[in-house]
C-alpha cells in the first residue's frame, strides 16, 4: 500500500537517510528497527511530509504523494503518531481525541471512532475531561496512539511507542495493535526495542546509518543473533 | 573523591527525572553514561552544568558541592563541558569560539580593552597561542578564521570540544560526542578521547549511544533507566547485565 | 470618589484587556508580536468613521463594516508580509511590523489628514449613579461589549473546531501539523480576530479620546503593558492584566498625576518583569539543550 | 595576506577621504544639504551603538529614542544652568545616559526578544512625558536652547565646522568599539547572542554582561543626544518619539546586523530618505516604512550582505543541530 522508493533526506546539508526503500502492505504490520540516530524517526517525518524529501518517490496505492503536504498526506490516511508522544498537554484528553478527527467532517463516523478507541483504551474514557498534561507518561502514549486513530487511517506510522514507560504498559498498548490491523489498518512501527517491535511485526526493516542494512521477516530475524549485535557493539564481528 | 552523585532527585512539573541516582566517578580515566532514549542522561549532565537545580541531594567535586556553586563558575572549578547539539556560537570564529570558553582565565576589565592598552594585548596573544595549540591537537587549526555556524557537521562538534577543553579542565563532560558522525570519525573521535586522557590528564565523563565506541574507550560505564541508576561497572560486567539487555532489547517473550 | 475612579479604571482597562487578547492571541499561535496592532485598529476605526459621517449609513452598518474590514486586512496582512517570515529572527518580525506600523500610520494621514476629528459614540454620554459613584452609560456600555465578547470568545476557544484548532496549534505546531491542520489558515484566521478586536477597542475608545492617526498609539502602549503583565501567553492573563492595569491607572492619575501615566505603567512593566520575568500568569519555558 | 592587508588600507583610505570631503562636496548643494550630511553622522553613532546592542550581542531596544532625549537634556542642563563647559558636558552626558542604560538593562538581563522591545518600549513613552511634567527643570514645552560649543575662542557655528566635531566622535567610538569587539569582553557580548548557555558554561557571566553592553551602547546614544542638542540649539520633550526608536532599528536591519559599516551605511540611507522626504509629508513615514518591510522581506542580511565576496558565503551547514533542538523543544514532556 505504501512504497517508499530510494528516498534521500536529511536536515540542513547532511544525509540522514540514503537511498531508503520499504513497502508496506496493506493491513501487516512492519517494523523499522535500528540503534538511536540511524534515521528511523527521519523516514517518518519524510512519510508524513514534516520534512523536505531530497530524492525518490513515495506512493500511496499507487498515487504518487511525493512531496504533498502533511494535510493532504492525512487525508490520503497517512497517519504519524510521533515520537515523544506530542500530546496537546494543555487540552483534554476529549479535546485531544477531536484534534486527532480534525480532517473528518462526519459527526457520526467520528463519534463511532472515539467509542472505539475507547474501547481499546478504557483508562481514556475514565479520564475523558482531565487535562492530557496529568496523565500518566503511559496514557498520555495511549492517548497519542487514539488520537491518530480517530483520523481513521489506512496506515498508521507509530514512532517509538515504548520511549520512557513501563515495560508492563508497553505490553498493554502494543497488544492494541493486532486489533487494529484486524480493522484493516496498516502499521509502520518504528522500534528501539528490538524484542518487543519482533514479537508482532510481520515484516522488518533494520536501519543503520541512514541506510536499510537488513530485512526479513519478523519471526526470522527474532531469531538472528545479529540484531542484539547491533545494539551492543560488535559492529566489526558482524560485518 | 573526584566527583560524586549524592542522592540527586530532580523533578519537572511532577515527571521524576531522576530518582536518588548515588554515583562516584574517580580521577583519571573515561566514565560513560548509557541508558535508553529519555533515560536521564543529558539530565544528569545539565545537573552537573548547573543548567537544573536538582530538588534533592548534592552533587560534589572536589569535596565543593556543586549546587552552591553559580552556573558561570562551574567551568572555572574545572568543568568544561561539550552539547549534544553543539550550542556553537555560530556566527564567531572558530578561534573567538575556544577564546571565549578561555573567558574565566582571562583577567581584564573593559576599560583597559577599549583603549586597547599593551597588556590587555599581550595577553590576548598568549591566549590565541593557547587556542591555537588547541586546535592543532584536533587537527582544526586551518579553520580557525572561519565562521564556525559554516563549518561542515563534524568540525563543528570538534569545536564544541575544543572550546571545552580551554583553561585545562580537570573533568571534560562530553554529551553524545558521537552523534551524527560517521563510521569514520567515530573511530577518529574514540582515539583522540583517549588521547585527551594521556596526554591531558583530564577525566572524561560521556554520555553516548554508539556501543562501539563506549565499550572500547570507557573504564566504567553507568546505565540509567527511567531515571534510576540500574548497573554500574566496566564494559565487560555490564554487556552480561540481564537488567541491562532487558533495558534496551526488552523483555524476552 | 475611590469607586468612581475605580469604575471609570475598569472601563477603560476593558479596553486594554481587549487589545491585549489580539496581541496574546497572535503571540500564542505563531510567536510573533504584532506592533502594528495599534495602526490596524485604527484604520479599521477611521472606515467607521468614513462611513457614519462621510457617507451617513447608520451606525451598526458603519461598525459591521469596520470589523469585516478588520477581518479582512488581518487576514492578508499575515498572508502578504508575516507568512513569508515563518522562519525568520525575532528582529525581522520586530522590523516588519515596525514597518507595517509606519505605513499604516501614514496611509491614515494621507487620507484624513492629522487633525482630529470627534466620532460619533454608539450610546449616550449621560451620566448615571450607582450607588455613590457618578458614571456613563458609555462607560457601562464598554464593560458590557466586553463581557459579551469575552463570552463569545471563550465560546469560540471551547466549542468551534478552529478555536480548539488555534488552541492545539499554540501549543504544539508540529502534532498540529499531524491531524492535518494548515497553519497558514488557522495563522491567518487568529490575525484576522486579533484585528476585528483591536477594531472594537478603537471604536470604541474614538468617542472619548478625538479620532486621529496617532489616537490609538497610548492604548497600543498599554494593550502591550496588559500583555506583559498577563505574561503574554495567557488570554485571561491579558484580561486581567488590562483591567489591573486600567483600575491603577485611574488611581493614580486621581490620586497623584494624569500627565505621567506613562511613566507610572513603564515603571510599573519594568518593575513587575524586574521580579517576575515571565509576567504575572506566565509560566517559563526551559531551554534544552 | 599581504594583498588583502593593502586592499583593505586602501579602502580605509578611500573612506577617510570621502568622509573629510563630504561636507566641502555637499556645501554648494545648499544649507539643507549639510544640514541632512551632518544629522546622518549624529545618527550613525546611534545606529552604530544600537548595532552594538542588537547586532552584536542580541538584545533588542526600542528605547534608544529615549537615551537620545536623556543625553541632549543631561548636556543642556550642564552648559545652560551650571556653566559648564561643553567639553566636560559632553563625556558626562555619556556616563549619566550610561549608568541609566544599566538601569534598564538590568531587568533586561532575563527578558528574551519580544519583552524586551516592550520594555525599553515604555521608556521612549516615558521620558518625553518626564520631560514635560518636570518643566521646573526642563522648561516644558517652551524648551532648553543651549548653544554651539567653542575650540579656544573658535566658536563651531557652521555646520562644516561642526561636522568634524561629529566625525571626531564617531571615529573615537568606532575604534573603541572594534577594540572591545576583539576583546574578552566583547566576544562575550556576542557569545551571548548566539548561545546563552554555552556562554555560561564558559563561565561568561551573562547577566553582568548584558548589562554591561546596554550601558555602553547608552553611553554612546547620550554623546550622540549631547551633540544633536548643541547642533539645534533647540531641546523640546517633542524631539525623539517612539517612531525614532523605530527608525534607528530600522537603520542597522537596512544596513546590516553586527556590522558597523553596515550601521554607518544604514544610518545615512535611512536618514536621507526620511529627510529628503519630510517635506511630503505623510508619504515620508510611508516611504521609511515600506524600506523596512522591503528591506526584511529582501534583503534579510542588510545592505552589506551585497558586497560580501561570494567565497564568504557558503551555505550554513549547521541547521542539522538546529533541527534537533526544535524538534526536543516541541516535546517538552520528554526530560
Amino acid at each position: 500500500m505504501l512504497e517508499l522508493d530510494r528516498v534521500i533526506s536529511g536536515y540542513g546539508s547532511s544525509r540522514a537517510l540514503h537511498e531508503v526503500s520499504l513497502t508496506v502492505p496493506r493491513g501487516s504490520l512492519v517494523t523499522v528497527l535500528g540503534a538511536n540516530g540511524a534515521g528511523k524517526s527521519t523516514l517518518l517525518r519524510v512519510a508524513s511530509g514534516l520534512l523536505p524529501i531530497w530524492g525518490g518517490d513515495i506512493k500511496m496505492d499507487g498515487r504518487w504523494m511525493t512531496r504533498k503536504s502533511t494535510r493532504e498526506i492525512v487525508r490520503a490516511g497517512v497517519v504519524h503518531c510521533p515520537e515523544g508522544r506530542q500530546i496537546f498537554s494543555q487540552l483534554t484528553v476529549y479535546e485531544n481525541l477531536q484534534m486527532g478527527g480534525y480532517l473528518r467532517d462526519d459527526r457520526k463516523a467520528a463519534k463511532r471512532s472515539m467509542d472505539q478507541v475507547f474501547s481499546y483504551f478504557p483508562r481514556l474514557k475514565e479520564r475523558v475531561k482531565q487535562r492530557a498534561g496529568t496523565l500518566s507518561g503511559g496514557e498520555q502514549q495511549m492517548l497519542a496512539i487514539g488520537r491518530s486513530l480517530m483520523a481513521s487511517p489506512r496506515l498508521l506510522m507509530l514512532d517509538e511507542p515504548s520511549l520512557g514507560i513501563a515495560p508492563k504498559l508497553v505490553q498493554e498498548i502494543l497488544g492494541i495493535l493486532g486489533f487494529i490491523q484486524e480493522e484493516g489498518t496498516a502499521v509502520l512501527l518504528v522500534e528501539q526495542n528490538a524484542r518487543l517491535a519482533l514479537q508482532h511485526a510481520d515484516y522488518a526493516y533494520v536501519l543503520d546509518l541512514g541506510r536499510v542494512v537488513m530485512e526479513g521477516a519478523g519471526s526470522t530475524l527474532a531469531k538472528d543473533s545479529r540484531i542484539e549485535e547491533r545494539y551492543f557493539g560488535a559492529r566489526d564481528t558482524a560485518m | 573523591m573526584f566527583l560524586e552523585f549524592d542522592e540527586v532527585t530532580l523533578r519537572f512539573s511532577g515527571l521524576v527525572a531522576l530518582k536518588g541516582v548515588s554515583l562516584t566517578v574517580n580521577e583519571g580515566g573515561i566514565f560513560a553514561i548509557i541508558g535508553p532514549n529519555g533515560a536521564g542522561k543529558s539530565t544528569m549532565l545539565n545537573c552537573l552544568s548547573r543548567i537544573y537545580t536538582p530538588q534533592q541531594g548534592a552533587i560534589r567535586f572536589l569535596g565543593e558541592n556543586l549546587l552552591r556553586v553559580a552556573p558561570d563558575r562551574i567551568k572555572a572549578c574545572g568543568i568544561g563541558r561539550s552539547f549534544q547539539n553543539m550550542e556553537l556560537f555560530s556566527k564567531m570564529t572558530v578561534e573567538d569560539n575556544l577564546l571565549v570558553g578561555y573567558h574565566c582565565a582571562l583577567p581584564s576589565n573593559p576599560f583597559s580593552e577599549a583603549v586597547g592598552w599593551y597588556k590587555a594585548r599581550s595577553r590576548e596573544r598568549e591566549a590565541r597561542e593557547r587556542v591555537q595549540r588547541v586546535l592543532e591537537s584536533l587537527g582544526i587549526a586551518s579553520y580557525s578564521r572561519q565562521t564556525a555556524g559554516n563549518l561542515p557537521y563534524g568540525i563543528q562538534k570538534k569545536v564544541d570540544v575544543g572550546r571545552a577543553l580551554m583553561g585545562d579542565p580537570r573533568l571534560l563532560l562530553l554529551d553524545e560526542p558521537a552523534a551524527g558522525l560517521n563510521e569514520l570519525e567515530t573511530e577518529e573521535l574514540g582515539h583522540w578521547i583517549s588521547d585527551i586522557k594521556r596526554a591531558m590528564k583530564t577525566t572524561v565523563v560521556m554520555i553516548e549511544h554508539d556501543m562501539n565506541l563506549v565499550m572500547s574507550i570507557s573504564d566504567r560505564i553507568a546505565v540509567l533507566d527511567f531515571g534510576e541508576l540500574i548497573a554500574v561497572g566496566t564494559p565487560v560486567e555490564i554487556r552480561q547485565d540481564e537488567r541491562v539487555i532487558r533495558a534496551y532489547l526488552g523483555q524476552e517473550a | 470618589m475611590l469607586w468612581q475612579t475605580i469604575l471609570s479604571g475598569l472601563a477603560v482597562g476593558s479596553l486594554y484587556a481587549l487589545s491585549a487578547i489580539g496581541l496574546v492571541l497572535i503571540f500564542k499561535t505563531s510567536n510573533i508580536v504584532n506592533f502594528a496592532q495599534g495602526q490596524m485598529a485604527m484604520l479599521s476605526t477611521f472606515v467607521a468613521f468614513q462611513m457614519l459621517t462621510r457617507w451617513g449609513f447608520p451606525y451598526w452598518l458603519a461598525a459591521l463594516a469596520s470589523l469585516v474590514f478588520a477581518l479582512v486586512f488581518g487576514f492578508f496582512v499575515y498572508i502578504v508580509f508575516l507568512s513569508r517570515l515563518k522562519r525568520a529572527e525575532v528582529l525581522s518580525q520586530i522590523i516588519l511590523t515596525l514597518g507595517l506600523y509606519l505605513v499604516f500610520r501614514g496611509v491614515a494621514g494621507v487620507l484624513w489628514g492629522n487633525v482630529p476629528f470627534t466620532m460619533p459614540a454608539a450610546v449616550s454620554t449621560n451620566t448615571v449613579h450607582i450607588g455613590s459613584a457618578v458614571v456613563t452609560w458609555y462607560q457601562l456600555f464598554i464593560m458590557i461589549v466586553t463581557l459579551l465578547l469575552m463570552l463569545v470568545f471563550y465560546a469560540m476557544f471551547r466549542y468551534t473546531k478552529t478555536g480548539l484548532a488555534m488552541r492545539a496549534v499554540s501549543q504544539n505546531q508540529q502534532a498540529a501539523r499531524l491531524m492535518g491542520v494548515s497553519l497558514t489558515r488557522i495563522y491567518g484566521a487568529t490575525w484576522a480576530v486579533s484585528t476585528a478586536l483591536g477594531a472594537i477597542a478603537g471604536l470604541l475608545i474614538a468617542p472619548i479620546l478625538f479620532l486621529s492617526p496617532s489616537f490609538m498609539d497610548s492604548v497600543a502602549v498599554k494593550a502591550f503593558a496588559a500583555a506583559v503583565l498577563g505574561g503574554f501567553s495567557s488570554l485571561p492573563g491579558a484580561v486581567l492584566g488590562g483591567l489591573v492595569l486600567g483600575v491603577m491607572e485611574s488611581v493614580f492619575g486621581f490620586y497623584i498625576s494624569t500627565d505621567l501615566k506613562s511613566t507610572f505603567v513603564f515603571l510599573l512593566i519594568i518593575g513587575i518583569l524586574y521580579v517576575r520575568p515571565q509576567g504575572l500568569f506566565g509560566t517559563r519555558e526551559v531551554k534544552k539543550v | 595576506m599581504t594583498s588583502e592587508r593593502n586592499l583593505r588600507m586602501a579602502r580605509l583610505l578611500v573612506v577617510a577621504l570621502a568622509a573629510l570631503a563630504a561636507p566641502f562636496v555637499v556645501m554648494p548643494l545648499g544649507s539643507q544639504m549639510s544640514y541632512i550630511l551632518d544629522m546622518s553622522v549624529i545618527f550613525c553613532i546611534v545606529a552604530v551603538a544600537l548595532n552594538l546592542l542588537t547586532g552584536f550581542s542580541g538584545q533588542v531596544s526600542l528605547g534608544h529614542a529615549a537615551f537620545l532625549m536623556v543625553g541632549e537634556y543631561v548636556s543642556s542642563l550642564l552648559t545652560l544652568n551650571l556653566n559648564w563647559s561643553f567639553w566636560i558636558a559632553l563625556p558626562l552626558s555619556a556616563v549619566v545616559t550610561g549608568i541609566l542604560g544599566f538601569l534598564i538593562g538590568l531587568p533586561a538581563v532575563r527578558l528574551s526578544g519580544n519583552f524586551l522591545a516592550v520594555a525599553t518600549m515604555g521608556f521612549s513613552f516615558a521620558v518625553p512625558e518626564l520631560a514635560l511634567k518636570w518643566s521646573g527643570l526642563t522648561n516644558g514645552s517652551s524648551g532648553l536652547m543651549p548653544l554651539r560649543p567653542a575650540l579656544g575662542s573658535y566658536v563651531l557655528g557652521s555646520d562644516q565646522a561642526y561636522y568634524f566635531l561629529i566625525l571626531a566622535c564617531l571615529v573615537v567610538q568606532i575604534i573603541v568599539i572594534k577594540n572591545l569587539l576583539k576583546s574578552r569582553t566583547g566576544r562575550a557580548f556576542q557569545a551571548i547572542r548566539d548561545s546563552e548557555i554555552a556562554a555560561q558554561s564558559s563561565g561568561v557571566r551573562v547577566g553582568y554582561n548584558k548589562a554591561l553592553v546596554f550601558s555602553i551602547s547608552a553611553g554612546f546614544t547620550g554623546i550622540a543626544g549631547s551633540l544633536y542638542a548643541h547642533y539645534i540649539n533647540f531641546v523640546s520633550p517633542n524631539d525623539f518619539t517612539v517612531q525614532d526608536s523605530f527608525l534607528f532599528l530600522a537603520m542597522i536591519v537596512v544596513g546590516g546586523l553586527a556590522s558597523i559599516p553596515g550601521s554607518i551605511l544604514g544610518a545615512i540611507v535611512i536618514n536621507t530618505i526620511n529627510q529628503l522626504s519630510s517635506s511630503f509629508g505623510q508619504y515620508s513615514i510611508i516611504l521609511v516604512g515600506a524600506v523596512m518591510v522591503l528591506a526584511v522581506l529582501l534583503f534579510p542580511k542588510g545592505l552589506v550582505s551585497l558586497r560580501v565576496p561570494p567565497h564568504a558565503r557558503k551555505p550554513r551547514h549547521s541547521s542539522r543541530g538546529s533541527a534537533r533542538v526544535t524538534r526536543e523543544v516541541e516535546s517538552p514532556d520528554v526530560p
